[in-house]
């Protein structure tokens, strides 16, 4: 049961990977790398159920914790860069 | 007896999660602009999580793994919601205007964030 | 069984293809952050090729359960040595990164071929 | 059935790999490589290396990606293409693929147990770590106790590394740029992050301090521990600003558990000198030989942990220290 869960998650994956690369905007990019982190999060504990080693959820859990530093610094990021060019405009 | 029954209630909700993520996939692939797609991921993200990982805990019985599993998806259910509030925040603030009804993109290419 | 037994040799085929990805994008990128990040790549191929050989079929991590009678274990050792690399590979680039950063203060660019002109 | 995974994957990796370095536009390049961090880690979890998943999840989620923007603000966003013919570049990489590809068909299939690599060493450790040490996780016997002096180097790497930066990001820039450098402030108006952070900052930290002491028992250790700690510091100086994260964790802390990492490790080794065994053999440093390894490697374990952790928040904020300057 669990295989056909990853097979969608993997799947998901793909498709989350093809929107990264195509996303017109910077912010489609930054929703695929958001979309893709969860998923990973999803395939690991599945696959930790899958090898019947459930004691390695503590690899999901790190994820589940990390992946928002990732998306934050990234729009931080953006942000300074709009207030960089709104000062530039201003003055 | 009980056994049965449980295997079959995490089957079909292990299913339906699955389900729940592709439709996902799908939705961020196919909507036209990015307003439209953020809404798709998100919402069947975190639907997913919550299937997916009750059908898991389901099967795991009393034990630490069920301990995880449900910091896991408490920590998932926590943090998706609010990464995606910031960013849909951020394209806002930096003049990514959702559309009316024209439904194509305005920003055609990602020099303009 | 010809599918199957190539399908073994898939790992070291895509190893291969992300070095050399790596190896190009260094040789090719005369923008130094596309230079650090194509090394950044290289390393994770080194990487890929490492765990990939410790793999054995049917084993488990190396973690040994108590419970269990007689385990077969993946190899600990190509583990120990890339979880090291890892943690200095992310030091090594950091580094590289400030070097960057002053470069680009001082010469105001950072695309290799300036630099090498303004020189 | 992993060859459906893996070759899933491992398709997706060299994809993303292509993809980053084709792309122009730099910002791009980071995300993808965060993607491309996740698939490493996905990879390395599938083929059995569950510490090493943890430590490219720790280390590629965060920080990677948190250094990789703070140098992009310093620099510009954009890299100009290379006009001109790429057949030179192409052709010597395709050589240099070709014969790694064909250097492969010679090495053992995936999983093969009788490859050359299962029987020299790993039977020898995979037996003698119940009997030394008796703690689960083989991969830390060997990291901290087996190869313990080859951790010591990783460490000073490490240590080294992050004075690197402090000394390379110390000085003041060049030209001083007119503007005052007004205060970095976190996501001021974005509420809902600044609270959910707030809220979430603490429970990294434990999971870090927990990967840190369980380091014996499951998939964990100093490196993964450091790393996830540093995250969770990064976090709050991402949502309340880098001064108040600098006021909460300042720099003398900072230097001190740089220093403070790598003197522990440092001395635990002498400390078995002292007391008649060799350099960082930690049997004689309990009456009870596997209660010394044991001891032995709970300390050094913290010693790396702090080291790690420091040295990654020294960079972070000599990163954010140099941004808010410019």
């Amino acid at each position: 049961m669990y295989i056909v869960v990853s097979i969608a998650i993997l799947v998901t994956m793909v498709l989350a990977l093809v929107r990264a690369l195509l996303g017109p905007t910077v912010y489609d990019r930054v929703l695929a790398v958001n979309v893709f982190g969860t998923k990973t999060v999803l395939l690991l504990s599945v696959i930790a159920f899958l090898y019947g080693r459930p004691d390695f959820l503590d690899l999901a859990l790190a994820y589940a914790l990390i992946n928002v530093v990732g998306i934050l610094a990234v729009l931080e990021f953006f942000q300074d860069r709009f207030r960089k060019q709104e000062r530039v405009d201003s003055d | 007896m009980i056994e049965l029954a449980l295997d079959v209630v995490s089957w079909v909700l292990l299913a339906v999660g699955g389900a729940c993520v592709l439709i996902g996939g799908i939705g961020g692939l196919r909507l036209p602009n990015f307003y439209t797609r953020i809404h798709a991921a998100s919402l069947t993200d975190t639907m997913a999580t919550l299937l997916i990982f009750v059908g898991m805990m389901l099967q795991s019985g009393l034990s630490l793994a069920t301990l995880k599993l449900f910091a896991i998806m408490l920590f998932l259910l926590l943090t998706g919601p609010t990464a995606t509030y910031a960013l849909a925040n951020a394209a806002l603030l930096s003049g990514l205007k959702p559309e009316g009804d024209t439904g194509q993109s305005k920003h055609g290419e990602n020099t303009q964030p | 069984m010809k599918l199957l037994e190539l399908l073994g040799y898939y790992n070291y085929w895509v190893f291969a293809v992300v070095l050399t990805v790596g190896l190009y994008a260094v040789i090719r990128k005369r923008n130094l952050i596309k230079k650090l990040i194509g090394l950044s790549i290289f390393q994770s191929a080194v990487f890929l090729l490492y765990i990939t050989m410790d793999k054995v079929e049917g084993g488990t991590a190396p973690i040994i359960q108590k419970g269990v009678p007689d385990q077969v274990f993946s190899n600990p050792l190509p583990q120990v040595l890339i979880l090291t690399a890892i943690v200095v590979g992310v030091s090594t680039l950091a580094l590289g990164l400030a070097m960057v950063v002053r470069i680009k203060e001082s010469y105001g660019t950072i695309e290799e071929h300036e630099i090498l002109g303004a020189d | 059935m992993i060859y459906v995974f893996a070759l899933f994957l491992l398709t997706l990796l060299v994809i993303t790999a292509v993809a980053i370095v084709r792309t122009e536009n730099l910002f791009v390049a980071v995300m993808l490589t965060s993607i491309f961090s996740l698939l490493m880690a996905a990879n390395f979890f599938i083929l059995d290396a569950a510490d090493v998943a943890l430590t490219e999840a720790a280390v590629g989620a965060g920080v990677t990606t948190v250094i990789f923007l703070s140098a992009l603000a310093l620099t510009g966003d954009w890299e100009k293409p290379r006009p001109g013919g790429r057949t030179v570049a192409l052709g010597t990489v395709g050589v240099l693929a070709m014969l790694l590809i064909y250097a492969s068909f010679d090495k053992p299939r995936l999983g093969d147990p009788e490859a050359p690599v299962h029987q020299h060493v790993a039977p020898w450790y995979l037996e003698k770590t119940p009997e030394y040490m008796d703690i689960p996780n083989v991969v830390t016997a060997i990291l901290s106790s087996f190869r313990g002096y080859d951790t010591l180097g990783e460490v000073f790497v490490v240590f080294a590394a992050c004075i690197g930066v402090l000394f390379i990001l110390g000085v003041k820039p060049a030209r001083q740029t007119a503007a005052a450098p007004q205060p970095v402030s976190g996501l001021r108006h974005h509420l809902i992050p600044q609270v959910v952070g707030r809220l979430l900052v603490p429970f990294i930290v434990l999971f870090g301090l927990y990967v840190q002491f369980h380091g014996e028992y499951g998939p964990g250790g100093g490196f993964q521990a450091g790393a996830i700690i540093a995250t969770g510091v990064i976090l709050y100086a991402l949502l309340e600003g880098e001064a108040e994260a600098l006021r909460a964790v300042p720099r003398s802390v900072l230097l001190a558990l740089v220093v403070g990492g790598a003197l522990l490790y440092g001395a635990v080794g002498v400390v078995c000198m002292l007391k008649g065994g060799a350099f960082l053999d930690y049997s004689v440093l309990a009456a009870d030989p596997v209660f010394g390894q044991q001891l032995g490697i709970l300390v050094i374990e913290a010693g790396v942990g702090m080291a790690v952790c420091g040295a990654l928040l020294s960079i972070f904020h000599a990163f954010a220290a140099r941004e808010s300057m410019t």
